[in-house]
């Protein structure tokens, strides 16, 4: 189905054409046109769950880069299909909402753009069979949700939650890739269908673990478990239709879907149990238990979320298990915490859709989402009231809502997991249903404040912006139609299960018969452990709602000084402080210190690989004699040279240096290099005169008022460099290999009709060389030039003088 | 024979070299240096004129010639300098 | 008969010298030196197209064989490298028209762009050791007029420093050619690797490989990188930006030449010690980049981390990762052009060079904050823009090969660059407009469009990796393959 | 003879590195133009055994030259040397001009925090 | 203060003119014993800064009114198009040809376009030095 | 002793005295107490010391090879030329730069010359 590709692609090229559209129609609102994308897509999606449900899957790939075996390849199986129908299902009706929720003054042109690239990215992820493509969308979706938390930019706070959920989405992103690359190394393939159908043959290699760990990482750090859920409360910042879409509904699943995706190639090893249910529960935990203590509705419904997804990421951990006994009849009440974790999956992004909507719709009518301020809408806002209990209700695992069967869904799986026997949860599987049970006690508790705190109690019109009434009838449609499908779900729970979740079960355990995946969903099943847990919580629940003013002194243990949020601006602000302080104190600016540090550079990795080497022997064996003239020239060289470090003034060091010249051509002489002598002594006396030209305009030579200590480091490196310099090329001398080419020159006659040798090599046999040292001349001469013609004017000087 | 009394005479153009580097290096004045090193140029001139009679080569005439006419140049530079401080000037001021 | 080799390098150096006389004609110098990088670039992919058919190509000059004359060996690698600085030139031409101002077109601004251009090509196409010197002299010497052009006292006391380092790496660089001709005899890449080869690489030519290594990681910043943030800091605009793009790469594409042809039989001195160096750089860069609030500064930081990056891959040496390194040169040479021009702009409108004295921009200047975001993402290795599939090969390779630590480091490198970027982006674009629009200095079209251009680039560079593919891949092979080059260029097929 | 040469190459290596470590300006430009001499001696004993052989000019000597090619490339390096010293001789005037001083370590650019 | 310069210029101007010869036969005998463009346009440079030394600039630029950066350009041009020439003739660029002639007075004469290439080498070592030394004299 | 041998040791002879010259004159260099008399050494002796070894390098390339070396008598008029007029102008460079004559010097006969001048622009 080549169509496959096209609905991934269709909302990138609505994005496209979206600001043209919003230039061109100024009197529709642009989100109509959103909608209508996403409803297409919708339905497109939807017209696949028959052919799904009968176990087909659908494949189309499009080359992209063949020669890496990266290539657009779309497949859309059960699994993929749940959460594209949830990606394009509520995308519209959030678009719905949004149309109502956004005032037209708002730049909707980016917003929707925005909205549609993360639709499109969203769909990519979900659908992508190529690991690599995944990343890209996987990628694109970070960025997506960072601009559109980031919609109100001239906000700091908006600024700063979008930078937060950037930097730790795309972290986990980047751990993700090394995974996927570390899967490839070991499988040779980028296809995760192949993947998966070579699983197991790859169990043993040493990079399995790390590819395993690195892969959780991006995951947990996309469906912020902890200790990466920090930045979901802050994304809050983002509008509320972006919030409930993204950070509720369908980006924070990508992590989820990822797990998913990848249990049959990780699943049944005790690490991944350990690590996907061990960190599930822990953030199921810490989710609920902070969620109690917000007082921002908002907040209260982001640490749900980190809460609610902690939960469904730990029955995904629960249901690998299924794994490791590999298919019997035995082993297939395992995958039941996995069917849950995908029912779950689903209802979650219903009734916290709706409670966003519902949320925000309190939020644009009076103005104010803070509990303290809030109470006794019930009456005023009925409708909004229904919903949001529906919603609430539903979370916190009460029926006839379809919360309350995922629910009891999990406890089951945490009860019988603890029993497996495996993954040495002898030991510590216990806490398993205690930890489910406690989280569940304290969701219930919020989901009560959500109810309770709002629309119950005093209802204080002073403290509102607006008074309370209810919203356009638009704005309560896509919640109302949420709130139906809690409902719905709860009644008729088995078409969802056997449509839906049963094709997505065989996605997870594909080694697994089909038949015995399925689970027919109950919502009685007589008076169970299960049943009996329920009533705990509620038990539990409703004390500790009504005696909440004792025991939240318990939050003051966890001072804000001490969260992983402030250890993020802590690292954040610790790392820009000490890089400064760090980059600073080497680089100075000045010449000397740089000098420094790339002579110590040359010293300790030359010298060092020459005492490594043992490349230091020679012999002056085969040295040619040296008459005493020789003798003396080279000693007035030395002494001219050293003097010049004594010199007193610039003159004298001037005249030393050409002293040095001179004895170079002299040398050249001695060596039989009549051109080199002819050159050396003119370039020197051109250079000299250089040298007296400039120096007349340069202060007069003074002596180095150096400390000493630095002095005596730039004594200790130039005799080190020095040595270095000669042990090398005594040891060259020593060690010569080959005979050198230039016999090959001394045919110059007849080769190049060049008597001189020398004069032949440059104009003829290395003729390039000379012409491009002519064109340095050149650049020299014209750079000079320049340098003095060209002065800046004194209002040039202001940038740098800041 | 001949072939001592030429490096004799290089090994003594040698000391006569060591000896004006010696009077650059000590100075005392600018122009005591700048006679050493005018005195260096010539001196070398010759040591070269020696040394391509030892090895026999004509190749290095051109060196002599060149050498002196820099000695020269480079003497005539620096009194300039030192007695006008700049040694080209834009228009000479008399 | 393969003059055509020597055009990217001559036609540089013919115009420039033409230029000279062409002095009072500014809008000719212009289009002539936009003329020649374009015709160079269309020279480039036509060799490109013939390495691919008739494998490596070379020219003697004079007509002497090697190893005794010198000669340009056009490979895949070198090839591409000369296309993407001839296109890279060309768009930051099009913006020093509109910004760096009569005074200084007028003191050979172009003569010297030619020049530098023509040591780049030179060096990148060169297979004698003592000319690549050579035409490093002619790229550094132009690079030191270009750097000082303005003569403002920044420029100078920062030229200063360049100008002294770079004389001291040239120093290294002569007496390195001299141990190595010493030791061999020869000058000739092909005929040294052969006749390193034959003798298996001694410890004595190890010891001078490191000399090498010291004078490029010099020259491309590889660890001894003190002088690049001063040095690229002060500038004219489109001078930063060719810098930025080219002249690290030059060190860098040095590097990969002589530790893949040269000296490829000590790797565990040679390559660990590289990977130790890129290491290093991606810490020190890393750390540079998120220090500073000088826009000038954050973004010359980020172009040594991509030095350690390319690096890491040349450390890694196998075929994948030198792959990766190919693909990160390109997209590193497009991209920081790219992201110079859009620092320079944005200190030229607003007058400030401190982010946290710039709010806002986005509403002033849309296109320029949106071209932005994609340097940022594409930097950060983002796909599906360029930096993508370099990074990817280079994990690859790091991971086929054990090298975890610099896996570790190259891959959390990217977070501090897009982290540095991302500050930039939050600081300046986004936040309350601070600049009204009648106080708005207006956005010229000469600025926004090569910026537009090099985008462009970044991103079809990233979805159409495959157009590129089979080239990197035979340059990777060359590489891999010191055979391969010896042959052509010994006659040994 | 190359023992000693190489040993006073060394010695005017060690004076330039330290004249380029001092503080002024026209110190460090002196030093640069020293290490030139240096590296040319040292390419001079690079070829084949220094005096064996005669000039390396067709017509004088009997056969045997000393080798040419190192000479080339000297040639090429004084050129080039020559024209960098200008630059930079050139470079620390305009410097001075415009600063005022030829201390590097009042010339460290800009500051940051 | 004014000095008497008489000794000096008289004695120079004997000398510019050796020096010249010299530079000239330097150039020209460079392909058979040393010397060659190179040395040839550095001595011919000497010369003129011998003159710049003793007369001044403003004297000697009335004298020999010409733009040394042109004149370097000039010869980088010379040199590189003698290069460039031979891709006209379909050999590898920079192929230098020569040949032998019988020229009246000169007997056996070689001409070789290694000669053209020098005279440019030659140009622009005088161009560059004097440009050089000029530009830095003339900013006071 | 054949009359070419001769000459060439003749010519060496020449060589060697102008070496012992340039000795004398280096001693002159170091052992003069200013730099006026300094320069006599270092030009004048010198100059001698020069002219010598061309010759004899002359004399040894006319004998050994038949070569008369326009170059280098091209050089001995050049050496002559300008040797005392750089020796001339270093010390007259020396004088105005204000070079302290040794505590010996009797007389210095410019300075009225040079007070004079300066006496007839003041008025």
């Amino acid at each position: 189905m080549s169509t496959l590709i096209i609905a991934i692609m269709v909302p990138f090229i609505a994005a496209a054409m979206i600001p043209f559209l919003y230039k061109k129609i100024v009197k529709l609102h642009i989100g109509w046109f959103a909608m209508l994308v996403s409803t297409i897509l919708f339905i497109y999606l939807a017209r696949f769950i028959p052919s799904i449900a009968r176990g087909e899957t659908f494949a189309h790939t499009i080359n992209w880069m063949p020669s890496y075996g990266i290539n657009f390849a779309a497949y859309l199986d059960g699994l993929s299909l749940i959460l594209a129908l949830l990606i394009t299902g509520v995308g519209s009706l959030v678009i719905l909402y949004s149309i109502f929720y956004l005032s037209s003054k708002e730049s909707l042109g980016h917003f929707y753009t925005y909205l549609m690239l993360f639709m499109g990215a969203m769909l990519g992820v979900v659908m992508s069979d190529n690991m690599m493509v995944m990343y890209v969308f996987w990628e694109l979706t970070s960025i997506s949700s960072f601009l559109l938390i980031a919609f109100w930019y001239q906000r700091k706070r908006s600024r700063e939650g979008a930078k937060k959920s950037l930097l730790i989405t795309v972290s986990g992103g980047i751990a993700m890739l090394v995974g996927f690359i570390m899967i490839y190394v070991m499988t040779g393939t980028w296809s995760i269908r192949e993947v998966i159908a070579g699983a197991g043959g790859f169990a043993s290699h040493h990079l399995f673990i790390p590819a395993m760990l690195l892969l959780l990482l991006g995951a947990f750090t996309k469906s912020a478990q902890f200790p990466f859920h920090i930045w979901l409360p802050d994304a809050m910042e983002a509008p509320t239709p972006v919030s409930a879409y993204l950070h509720s509904a369908t980006m924070v699943k990508a992590g989820i879907y990822l797990v998913a995706r990848f249990t049959p190639v990780f699943g049944g090893e005790a690490i991944w149990f350990w690590l996907v249910t061990g960190v599930g529960l822990v953030t199921l935990f810490w989710g609920s238990f902070h969620a109690v203590r917000q007082k921002d509705l908002k907040a209260l419904l982001a640490y749900s979320t980190v809460s609610q997804l902690g939960m469904i990421m730990s029955m995904f951990g629960m249901g690998s298990a299924a794994l490791y006994f590999g298919y019997s009849t035995e082993s297939v009440v395992y995958t039941q915490a996995t069917f849950a974790a995908l029912f779950h999956l689903v209802n979650h992004s219903t009734f916290k859709g709706a409670l966003f909507m519902v949320i925000g719709i309190v939020d644009h009518e009076v103005g104010t989402r803070d509990i303290r301020r809030l109470g006794g809408l019930a009456t005023l806002m009925p409708f909004t009231f229904t919903i949001a209990m529906i919603g609430s209700f539903s979370m916190a695992g009460l029926p006839p809502f379809n919360g309350f069967l995922s629910k009891e869904m999990f406890f089951t799986a945490a009860l019988t997991i603890h029993e497996a026997g495996i993954f040495s949860l002898d030991a510590w599987g216990t806490l398993i249903p205690i930890i489910a049970w406690v989280a569940s006690i304290f969701t219930f508790v919020y989901s009560m404040i959500i109810v309770f705190k709002t629309f119950l109690g005093p209802y204080q019109e002073e403290k509102l912006e607006h008074p309370a009434k209810e919203p356009p009838v638009g704005m309560l449609i896509a919640p109302g139609i949420l709130a139906l499908a809690v409902v719905g779900i709860f009644f008729f729970p088995n078409l969802l299960g056997d449509y839906l979740l049963t094709p997505a079960m065989a996605g997870i355990f594909p080694s697994f018969a089909t038949e015995g995946l399925g689970v027919s969903i109950y919502a009685w099943h007589g008076f169970n452990r299960e049943i009996w847990m329920t009533i705990g919580v509620v038990v539990a629940g409703i004390l500790l709602y009504r005696f909440r003013t004792y025991w939240m002194g318990i939050y003051k243990i966890f001072d804000d000084k001490w969260s992983f949020n402030s250890l993020y601006s802590y690292v954040i602000s610790f790392m820009e402080e000490s890089s400064t302080t760090f980059t600073n104190s080497y680089m100075t600016g000045y010449l000397r210190d740089y000098m420094v540090y790339i002579y110590l550079f040359f010293i300790v990795a030359i010298g060092g690989t020459i005492i490594y080497t043992g490349t230091y022997a020679f012999d002056i064996s085969g040295n040619a004699p040296i008459t005493e003239f020789e003798w003396i020239l080279t000693f007035v060289m030395m002494i001219a040279g050293i003097s010049i470090l004594f010199a007193k003034s610039r003159l004298t060091a001037i005249l030393l240096n050409s002293i040095l010249g001179y004895g170079v051509a002299a040398f050249f002489v001695l060596f039989r290099a009549p051109d080199l002598a002819l050159t050396q002594t003119v370039v020197e006396t051109v250079t000299t005169v250089l040298f007296l030209v400039a120096y007349y305009f340069l202060p007069e030579w003074q002596k180095e008022d150096v400390p000493r200590k630095s002095r005596n480091v730039n004594l200790i490196i130039s005799v080190s460099v020095g040595v270095i310099f000669t042990v090398i090329a005594l040891a060259v001398q020593n060690g010569k290999l080959f005979e050198s080419i230039s016999s090959y020159f001394e045919d110059s006659y007849k080769l190049a009709g060049g008597n001189n040798i020398v004069n032949s090599i440059l104009g003829d046999f290395r003729a390039l060389d000379t012409m491009l040292e002519v064109v340095v001349l050149l650049i020299a001469g014209i750079g000079v030039y320049t340098f003095i013609r060209l002065k800046a004017k004194k209002e040039d000087e202001h940038i740098e003088n800041q | 024979m001949i072939g001592a009394m030429l490096y004799t005479s290089l090994a003594l153009y040698g000391i006569a070299i060591a000896i004006s580097a010696y009077r650059i290096i000590v100075g005392p004045s600018l122009p005591d240096r700048v006679v050493a090193l005018d005195m260096i140029g010539v001196m070398l001139v010759s040591a070269i004129a020696i040394i391509s009679v030892l090895q026999g080569t004509k190749a290095y005439l051109e060196v002599i010639l060149i050498l002196a006419i820099l000695a020269f140049i480079s003497t005539i530079a620096f009194s300039k300098y030192i007695e006008r401080g700049v040694i080209i000037e834009r228009k000479r001021d008399d | 008969m393969n003059n055509v080799l020597v055009m990217p390098m001559i036609i540089p150096v013919i115009a420039g010298i033409l230029l000279i006389f062409l002095r009072p004609y500014i809008k000719l110098q212009r289009w002539v030196s936009f003329l020649v990088m374009i015709v160079n670039a269309g020279i480039a992919v036509y060799l490109l197209n013939r390495i691919q058919t008739e494998g490596i190509l070379r020219l003697d000059f004079g007509g002497w064989e090697p190893p005794y004359g010198i000669l340009f060996v056009a490979d895949s690698f070198s090839v591409i490298l000369v296309l993407t600085t001839s296109i890279v030139t060309a768009i930051c031409l099009l913006y020093a028209f509109s910004s760096v101002g009569k005074a200084i077109e007028n003191m050979y601004f172009y003569s010297f762009v030619n020049f530098l251009i023509a040591g780049v090509n030179g060096s990148f196409l060169t297979g004698d050791l003592f000319n690549l010197y050579v035409c490093f002299e002619i790229m550094l010497l132009a690079s030191y007029v270009l750097i000082t052009l303005g003569g403002r006292k920044a420029q100078l006391s920062e030229s200063v420093k360049y100008v002294v380092i770079n004389v001291v790496s040239s120093w290294v660089f002569l007496i390195a050619i001299a141990y190595l001709y010493g030791t061999v005899g020869t000058l000739n890449l092909a005929h040294l690797s052969e006749r390193i080869a034959e003798s298996g690489q001694t410890p004595l030519l190890t010891v001078i490989s490191i000399v090498f290594l010291t004078v490029f990681a010099l020259k491309a910043g590889l660890l001894l990188y003190f002088w690049l943030p001063g040095a690229y800091s002060v500038p004219a605009t489109a001078v930063a930006a060719l810098f930025g793009a080219l002249l690290t790469k030059v060190g860098i594409y040095a590097m990969i030449r002589i530790f893949t042809l040269l000296f490829y039989h000590e790797p565990s001195v040679t390559h660990t010690l590289i990977g130790i160096l890129a290491g290093l750089t991606l810490i020190g860069g890393s750390i540079g980049a998120i220090a500073y609030k000088d826009i000038r500064q954050i973004v010359a930081y980020n172009v040594i981390i991509a030095v350690g990056f390319i690096l890491v891959g040349l450390a890694i040496g196998t075929q994948a990762a030198l792959e990766g390194s190919i693909y990160y040169l390109i997209h590193d040479m497009i991209v920081k052009a790219l992201l110079f021009l859009l620092a320079g702009t944005m200190i030229v409108v607003t007058g400030e060079t401190r982010i946290d004295h710039m709010s806002g921009l986005i509403r002033n200047y849309p296109s320029l904050g949106w071209i932005f975001f994609i340097v940022m993402l594409s930097l950060a290795g983002i796909p599906p823009f360029s930096g993508f599939i370099g990074k990817v090969l280079i994990g690859q390779g790091a991971i086929e090969t054990g090298s975890y630590i610099l896996l570790a480091l190259a891959f959390i490198s990217s977070m501090f660059v897009l982290y540095s970027l991302l500050r930039i982006f939050l600081n300046s674009f986004w936040g309350e407009t601070i600049i009204s629009k009648e106080d708005k200095v207006p956005m010229k079209k000469g600025w926004i469009i090569p910026c537009m251009l090099l985008s462009g680039g970044t991103i079809v560079l990233g979805l159409g990796v495959e157009a590129i593919a089979p080239y990197v891949l035979d340059a990777a092979n060359t590489l891999m393959n010191p055979q391969l080059y010896i042959d052509a260029v010994l006659n040994r097929n | 003879m190359e023992t000693l040469i190489t040993i006073l190459a060394g010695v005017l290596v060690t004076v330039a590195t330290y004249l380029i470590l001092s503080r002024s300006l026209i110190r460090v430009i002196l030093g640069t133009a020293i290490l030139s001499h240096a590296a040319h001696l040292l390419i001079m004993t690079m070829g084949g055994g220094l005096k064996i052989g005669s000039v390396p000019i067709l017509g004088e000597g009997n056969g045997t030259f000393v080798d040419a090619l190192p000479q080339a490339l000297i040639l090429t390096s004084i050129v080039i040397s020559f024209a960098v010293t200008a630059v930079a001789l050139v470079l620390a005037y305009r410097t001075y001009q415009e600063t005022g001083t030829d201390k590097l370590d009042e010339l460290r650019g800009m500051k940051h925090e | 203060m004014k000095i008497n310069n008489v000794i000096l210029r008289t004695v120079s101007k004997v000398v510019v003119f050796i020096i010249l010869t010299l530079a000239i036969y330097l150039f020209l005998s460079g392909h058979h014993s040393p010397g060659g463009g190179f040395i040839g346009g550095l001595v011919m440079a000497s010369a003129l800064v011998l003159l710049f030394i003793v007369y001044d600039i403003e004297t000697v630029q009335k004298a020999i009114p010409v733009d040394f950066k042109k004149i370097a350009a000039f010869g980088a041009l010379l040199a590189v198009g003698t290069a460039f020439g031979s891709i006209f003739f379909d050999v590898p660029f920079l192929t230098q040809s020569f040949a032998y002639f019988d020229l009246p007075f000169f007997g056996k004469t070689e001409l070789t376009t290694v000669t053209i290439f020098e005279a440019g080498v030659a140009l622009v070592v005088v161009g560059v030095v004097v440009t050089i030394i000029l530009s830095i004299s003339e900013d006071v | 002793m054949n009359g070419n041998v001769m000459i060439e040791f003749i010519a060496a002879l020449f060589m060697l005295v102008g070496s012992i010259m340039a000795l004398i004159s280096a001693i002159g260099i170091i052992r003069f107490p200013d730099v006026y008399t300094r320069s006599h050494a270092g030009t004048k002796s010198s100059t001698l010391a020069v002219l010598l070894t061309l010759l004899g390098a002359f004399i040894h390339f006319a004998v050994e090879q038949g070569f008369y070396s326009v170059r280098l008598l091209l050089g001995i008029v050049f050496v002559f030329l300008t040797a005392p007029v750089a020796g001339h102008l270093i010390t007259r460079a020396a004088y105005s730069a204000g070079v302290k004559m040794a505590d010996s010097t009797v007389e210095d006969e410019l300075k009225d010359v040079l007070d004079n001048r300066q006496d007839e622009k003041g008025e």
